[in-house]
């Protein structure tokens, strides 16, 4: 077990988001769908130590790190490629790819093999190592957080709605990057996109109203019809 | 990219200015340069902090008179010359700023910034007045042969010593540049600067590397300080006027524009010397450094609105 | 009767067209869906047409007037509201005075005058507690004080900007169910950008669809979502 | 109940204020005086930071107000006590002026901004000897207002802060507070719903402008005389922004409570230890900030309800 | 800094010392305390009063000092007034230094019509005009020459010097002023004095002094050395002084006579081989030690006491003002205030500032004290009295010497 969460309670002031989520990741991938204030976020700012738990467990790689700084969260080996990206803008795509390795020892002396891994994925992030990202287009960002998240050579890569923003061809192409990626690397990954991501992932929960509703195989999500009325729907 | 076209514009225009100045007054763009890198040498500190921690440090100035006072008694005690207690100045006033940091300014960090602010107008109230006990308000002025060094071209003379400035402002620019673009914990500085919560996400301890940072800055203000005991007299009030120059000086450059603040001093030493150079408009040099800010800042903000 | 009106609507940010060339008009007591994936530009149309941002070419009509360069506010009296993506309570006023600030300075009321009629729109929406700080509402309170303070303009034409998004089905179900007595009761014009689509089909009489900027497709629920270019803008790729 | 607590204690003060003349030597009137000048430039400052803008230029339109008044009466031969209105009006067109420029800029752009215009306000009275007496200043002819009757420059003093209350007061109960507010928390929504963000902020700039002048003129007149240096003190910023922040911002209980702190608190201080007070001072201020964030008058009502301490 | 704190510790306790005494003369002293001027100016008060307490007193009575801080701003020092006036009930006042503050005291001043004997405040254009003409100001004893008083007293020595000293021409002047109150005002004046009078040319330009955030002296420099002045003035403030002198010797600049005219010297100036020769104005100099017994014994027992050397004459002035007040009281017998001023009237106080103080009219007040500043000039590191002649220590030295 990678990330092994149990009856995780946590919110903002007084009101609780999370009600005792239980979710758990292997050396799989896995997706995370729910609607808008479900908690998917919330509950990924709780893995990440910007919130903290009010109850309940996180561990991760067999250590609990609930409540633990997210410097150090990071450090430990897992890599977050947030719903905003939070790229540093004013730096090279090359010197952001550089920082995603730079603090975490798992990537200590292996960052040439991660950046050849990354522009390999992502061929065009080669040509730009140069630009400055905050000049780049959405969809360029979202290929640069998810290269800087792999730099870090994370045991655990968590991705928050890699699709959002982006237009449906780059959706496909990040989804087809991400499915190529989970013999590397466990995945959990939420996402609006349910039937894109669904490709990409083995086994997905889904979340709301801050608990999980449903867990099911990927090939079980896509039949089960409350996911597809919820979001299949067209 | 507009960036670089108005900064070319503006280069080009100061060279056009500078050598038709420089004919008719030599000594207004020497005396002007060198006041500009006073100005620069001690802006640049505060627009590392503002660009990275971003706190405005009103007690920017009080540190550098601190830095100045440890400075003169140390040379006065051993009869050294404060160009040799640059390093052990820069060292102590960082080892003292990082103290003042963790006790106070760290505390306020997710404070509103208007809570910053009078935080660190407390400190510098409370720097000023505790070496106005132990020291009185009167002046200290170390005497150095070198300081009236000067060239003689012609039938002028140029005084030179303040290039000293210059060249600390420019190496300040210069080593800042290349810390934070070429070194692992320079960009990891950076990179908090643009975003805290991203470098939190890939590692970056940001707490220190804010109280890194503040050192840092102190450290350059320190060795500022014994730079500027060799030039100017110190007493307890000597830093403040130079707190609410550099903040402005970091405003009109851009919050973390570095290099903008070597252009922006310029801008202003060479103004300022050009209107102390004439009879009629002596009296009025003061306020061409107001009158710049809030054109820069109102020029700026119609820019901004137009895109 | 028409209420409002965009002819080749186009906003472009440092090269990249948001908007792109969109005509379109609502009908009084018209529901209107839009919908489009993620960076459609559903949000920069509600903005252009509401004010906060400028286009860079076209024009907005508002029951026949041109307004395509009046300022927000001055839309907001003529009858234009809005709710936002993002819920933004003014956090600090109360409930009711979130409310009546739409009263206050769209329709330019006294301060009792705007409170008889925050609060009468307040109890039209189910809001109760009406003297709370912001920080103490549930997320359906806040979506609807957003509606009410929109309301309390007394506008023609309303957009809801993922006014359901974050409910679960019963608040869903519950917030449809007003909207849809508001606009009859009200005879409004109202636009409602949805990601749920089970929403839009309940909700709407209408839909256009956007993809990059442009609008691809306009219709019934119902005939627009056999479109095979609206069913591969939403899933991307071959479907 | 406790509403009604505050205005048992609002009226309290009120009428203490009031009997104060009565009551007090004249120590304790000047000191007073001195402390009703600061709390009023604290509570104008806080009117328009209501909006969300921070304003660094109070010394500039104090000042502005200030040789408005004396001028006004050495130049025009106003009586003194018409020249504290015309100071007023005065500061108030002066930041109708500057208020067209700069009410667009936001955050520390327009801090910076404002604090350079007082700077400039300053150095142009400074250069024009002739006309403003230059930079050693200018006595006002018939000296003192009101042949400086300690009780009558009380009520003057009571009278400039009673106009600042009265207008933060009407400020938070009318249309004001819900547009101010507005802008302060999302400048877009209050737009949609029908603001004026310009407008608004230029109405609020006027009138906190326009008082900032009468204090000028008020402080002027019962001093009986003026120097850049003195009426353009940067403590005429800085003091009045630390008082709000110590009290707590955004309404007008905090700048009374941070003004009546810092105001007894330095000249206790000063009577305590007569060499060096002044390192407490700051100190005071370092402590203030540090463990009451959001000032007296946050921390005040934090404990009058600690059972809903949780949130924030 | 030790003395310092020893200063701050005997201030400290001198304070509630004195109240303790039953019945007392109370005399309520004014000044900015974080001041160079005000610490040791209520330092020298506070001995003044030590010495006449030790010799018995005045008419059987202790003097007592209670000392106030006006933090150098008007309504500081209005407050400082009335708390002197109705907490302590003081019967008189002393002290004062910023002429920005002590306006601030005037209205209060005039209120309780006490007697005042002031030792600071040079501006006539808004202290003395604010004090008004006499009898309305009676009450006021001003001790500090008033601006234009500087002024004369300036032509009157060089006048006197040039005519003793025959070598010594001066025909033309350059006066360097910092662009605050003082500089301004020693610019009206020198323009009105030497101006006046065709034998002098006179030019000037204002530079920002380092006190207040200047410190570059580059322009006013040029000027003045494009103008080669005989006599180059400047005035400024102590902070001023060093880097004047470091940045003319870079520009070459080497006027005949380079004289400052600071309110004080930064410490250990003498000793700086900048400093030869230099002149300046100012009121006192420890080198008056040796010819001026009353200056010898006030600077021994107040380097006795604070174990620090007077650094500023507003130490003397505030030693005086204790000394003149005590003995006009002595002659009065009362402290009454119309008594006590016709008392004060008949001062003749030998001061150790070198001259004997009397009062008379100035422009406008009926009561001002000393009207002469001294010419003096650095010599071997001290500074000696060159005129007024029956005060001099040493003869000048002319010119200016040459940078090397």
């Amino acid at each position: 077990m990678i990330l092994d969460i149990q009856k995780l309670e946590t919110g903002y002031g007084k009101l609780k988001v999370l009600l005792g989520v239980d979710l758990h990741v292997g050396k799989e991938s896995v997706g995370l769908f729910g609607p808008n204030g479900a908690g998917k976020t919330t509950l990924i700012n709780t893995i990440m130590g910007m919130q903290r738990p009010w109850s309940g467990t996180v561990k991760f790689d067999g250590q609990d790190i609930g409540g633990k700084s997210t410097h150090l969260v990071a450090r430990s080996g897992i890599a977050l490629v947030p719903q905003e990206r939070e790229l540093f803008p004013g730096m090279s795509v090359a010197d952001n790819l550089e920082l995603g390795a730079a603090w975490v020892p798992r990537a200590a002396g292996i960052e040439k093999r991660q950046l050849d891994m990354v522009v390999q994925l992502f061929p065009i992030l080669k040509e730009r190592l140069k630009q400055y990202v905050g000049t780049m287009s959405g969809g360029q960002q979202r290929m640069v957080a998810i290269g800087r998240a792999l730099m870090a050579n994370p045991l655990l890569l968590i991705l928050d709605e890699p699709s959002l923003g982006l237009q449906p061809s780059i959706v496909a192409e990040v989804f087809e990057r991400l499915a190529l990626l989970k013999k590397e690397v466990a995945i959990l990954v939420t996402e609006q996109n349910v039937r894109e991501s669904l490709k990409a992932i083995d086994r997905g929960y889904v979340l709301e109203n801050g608990a999980v509703a449903l867990e099911d195989s990927a090939a079980g999500l896509a039949k089960n019809p409350h996911v597809v009325s919820a979001y299949l729907g067209i | 990219m507009a960036l670089k076209r108005r900064a070319t514009i503006l280069a080009a225009l100061s060279a056009a200015a500078t050598i038709l100045i420089l004919l008719w007054k030599p000594s207004v763009i020497n005396n002007g340069l060198q006041q500009a890198g006073l100005y620069a040498a001690i802006a640049i500190p505060m627009g590392l902090v503002l660009g990275i921690v971003h706190i405005v440090n009103l007690a920017h100035g009080e540190f550098m008179m601190v830095a100045a006072y440890a400075t003169y008694f140390a040379c006065r005690a051993t009869g050294m010359d404060p160009l040799l207690a640059v390093l052990p100045a820069a060292a102590v006033t960082a080892a003292f700023g990082w103290v003042v940091f963790q006790l106070t300014i760290k505390r306020a960090l997710k404070a509103p910034e208007l809570n910053q602010l009078i935080l660190t107008f407390g400190i510098a109230i409370a720097l000023t007045q505790a070496v106005n006990i132990l020291f009185t308000s009167q002046t200290f002025k170390l005497q150095l042969d070198y300081v009236s060094a000067s060239i003689d071209i012609g039938e002028d003379t140029f005084p030179v010593w303040s290039y000293v400035f210059v060249a600390f402002a420019i190496l300040y620019a210069v080593g800042l540049k290349l810390f934070l673009t070429r070194t692992t914990i320079g960009k990891a500085a950076l990179a908090v600067g643009q975003n805290p919560k991203g470098a939190a996400i890939v590692g970056i301890d940001v707490n220190r590397v804010y109280g890194l940072v503040f050192a840092l800055a102190l450290a350059l203000v320190g060795a500022m300080g014994a730079l500027f005991l060799t030039k100017q007299s110190i007493f307890p009030s000597v830093g403040s006027p130079y707190t609410m120059k550099s903040f402005c000086l970091v405003a009109v450059a851009g919050i973390g524009n570095i290099p903008g603040i070597l252009g922006a001093s310029l801008l202003l030493g060479i103004s300022e010397q050009v209107l102390r150079g004439f009879r009629d408009t002596r009296a009025w040099a003061d306020i061409v450094f107001f009158v710049l800010i809030i054109a820069v800042i109102l020029g700026r903000s119609i820019k901004w609105r137009k895109s | 009767m028409t209420k409002l009106r965009t002819e080749h609507l186009t906003r472009a940010f440092l090269g990249l067209v948001a908007v792109n060339d969109v005509s379109f008009s609502m009908e009084e007591g018209e529901i209107l869906g839009i919908i489009g994936p993620n960076g459609a530009g559903k949000t920069t149309f509600i903005n252009l047409v509401s004010g906060i941002i400028m286009p860079s070419s076209g024009t907005v009509e508002y029951k026949g007037r041109d307004i395509t360069y009046l300022p927000a506010h001055d839309r907001a009296r003529l009858g234009i509201a809005r709710t936002y993506q993002l819920i933004h309570p003014l956090e600090n006023l109360s409930l009711i005075q979130n409310v009546m600030v739409g009263s206050i300075f769209a329709k330019g009321n006294g301060l009792r005058a705007a409170r008889a009629k925050a609060e009468e729109v307040c109890a039209s929406l189910g809001l109760t507690g009406l003297d709370r700080d912001t920080s103490k509402l549930t997320i359906l309170e806040i979506k609807k004080m957003e509606i009410a303070r929109a309301l309390a303009n007394e506008p023609e034409v309303l957009f809801l900007d993922e006014v359901m998004a974050g409910l679960n089905s019963d608040e869903t179900r519950e917030l449809i169910a007003q909207v849809q007595t508001i606009a009859r009761e009200r005879k409004l014009a109202v636009g409602v950008v949805e990601h749920v689509m089970g929403v839009i089909k309940e909700l709407t009489h209408r839909v256009i669809v956007l993809e990059a900027g442009e609008l691809i497709a306009e219709g019934p629920y119902e005939e627009v979502s056999k479109n095979p270019r609206v069913i591969e803008a939403y899933l991307g790729g071959a479907a | 109940m406790n509403r009604n607590l505050a205005r048992v204690v609002a009226t309290l003060l009120g009428a203490l204020a009031v009997a104060l003349p009565a009551l007090a030597g004249a120590y304790p009137l000047q000191v007073a005086r001195n402390v009703m000048l600061y709390m009023a430039l604290a509570i104008t400052w806080d009117m328009l930071l209501r909006s969300g803008q921070i304003s660094f230029g109070i010394a500039g339109l104090f000042g502005l107000g200030a040789y408005a008044s004396i001028l006004g009466v050495i130049r025009a031969g106003m009586p003194a006590w018409a020249s504290i209105p015309f100071a007023a009006a005065f500061s108030a067109l002066a930041a109708l002026l500057i208020g067209y420029l700069i009410l667009r800029l936001r955050g520390m752009y327009f801090s910076i901004v404002t604090l350079a215009l007082a700077e400039i306000f300053r150095i142009v009275i400074h250069n024009l000897h002739d006309f403003t007496g230059g930079p050693e200043g200018i006595v006002a002819p018939q000296g003192v207002i009101f042949g400086g009757s300690a009780s009558a420059l009380y009520w003057l003093a009571l009278g400039g802060l009673a106009v600042a209350l009265g207008a933060s007061i009407w400020f938070e109960r009318s249309k004001f507070h819900f547009a101010l507010t507005a802008i302060r928390d999302n400048e877009i929504a209050a737009s949609t719903s029908g603001v004026n963000i310009f407008s608004w902020l230029l109405a609020t700039f006027v009138i906190t402008s326009g008082i900032q002048g009468l204090l000028g003129g008020i402080f002027v007149q019962s001093y009986g005389f003026a120097t850049p240096d003195s009426v353009f003190s940067a403590d005429f910023t800085l003091l009045p922004l630390a008082m709000a922040l110590l009290g707590g911002i955004h309404g007008t209980v905090g700048p009374i409570m941070g003004a009546v702190l810092l105001g007894v608190a330095s000249e206790w201080l000063k009577l305590q230890m007569p060499y060096g007070h002044l390192v407490v001072y700051g100190i005071i201020i370092i402590i203030v900030i540090l463990f009451m964030p959001r000032g007296l008058y946050g921390l005040a009502r934090k404990m009058a309800r600690p059972a809903e301490g949780r949130a924030e | 800094m030790r003395k310092a704190l020893a200063l701050l510790a005997i201030a400290l306790i001198a304070i509630p010392a004195f109240a303790q005494t039953g019945d007392t003369i109370k005399i309520g002293g004014i000044w900015t305390l974080s001041d160079i001027t005000g610490k040791q100016g209520s330092a020298a008060a506070l001995l003044a009063v030590e010495e006449i307490n030790k010799s018995g007193g005045v008419n059987g009575k202790m003097l007592e000092l209670i000392i106030a801080d006006d933090e150098g701003k008007a309504d500081k020092a209005a407050a400082a007034v009335e708390k002197l006036a109705t907490v302590d009930k003081v019967e008189a006042f002393i002290g004062g230094m910023a002429s920005g503050a002590e306006v601030g005291k005037i209205p209060a001043y005039a209120k309780y019509n006490k007697v005042v004997v002031a030792t600071g405040a040079a501006s006539s254009a808004i202290v003395e005009k604010a004090l008004g003409p006499s009898p309305g100001s009676d009450y006021y004893f001003h001790l500090h020459p008033w601006d234009y008083n500087q002024g004369a007293s300036y032509a009157e020595g060089w006048d006197a010097i040039q005519k003793k000293f025959p070598s010594i021409k001066i025909k033309k002047i350059f006066l360097a002023y910092e662009e605050g109150a003082f500089g301004k005002s020693s610019w009206d004046a020198t323009k009105l004095l030497f101006g006046a009078d065709k034998r002098y040319t006179i030019d000037g330009a204002p530079f920002k002094s380092a006190l207040l955030g200047g410190g570059d002296y580059s322009a006013v420099l040029e000027a003045a050395k494009d103008f080669k002045p005989d006599l180059f003035l400047w005035a400024g403030y102590d902070a001023d002084a060093l880097p004047l002198l470091e940045q003319s010797k870079a520009i070459k600049f080497t006027p005949k006579i380079y004289l400052g005219a600071p309110p004080g010297w930064p410490i250990g100036f003498g000793s700086s081989k900048l400093s030869k020769n230099v002149m300046l104005y100012g009121m006192w100099s420890p080198s008056m030690n040796d010819t001026n017994p009353a200056s010898k014994k006030f600077y021994d027992a107040y380097v006795k006491k604070y174990r620090e050397e007077p650094a500023t004459y507003f130490a003397l002035l505030a030693y005086d003002a204790v000394k003149i007040l005590a003995d006009g009281i002595k002659l009065a017998g009362t402290t009454e205030t119309a008594a006590l001023v016709k008392a004060l009237e008949a001062t003749k106080y030998a001061s150790p500032l070198g001259e004997t103080i009397t009062f008379k009219p100035s422009n406008i007040i009926k009561h001002q004290g000393i009207t002469r500043q001294k010419i003096l000039q650095w010599q071997n590191g001290f500074q000696e009295v060159l005129w007024p002649f029956e005060a001099a220590t040493a003869a000048p030295v002319f010119p200016f010497p040459a940078w090397k």
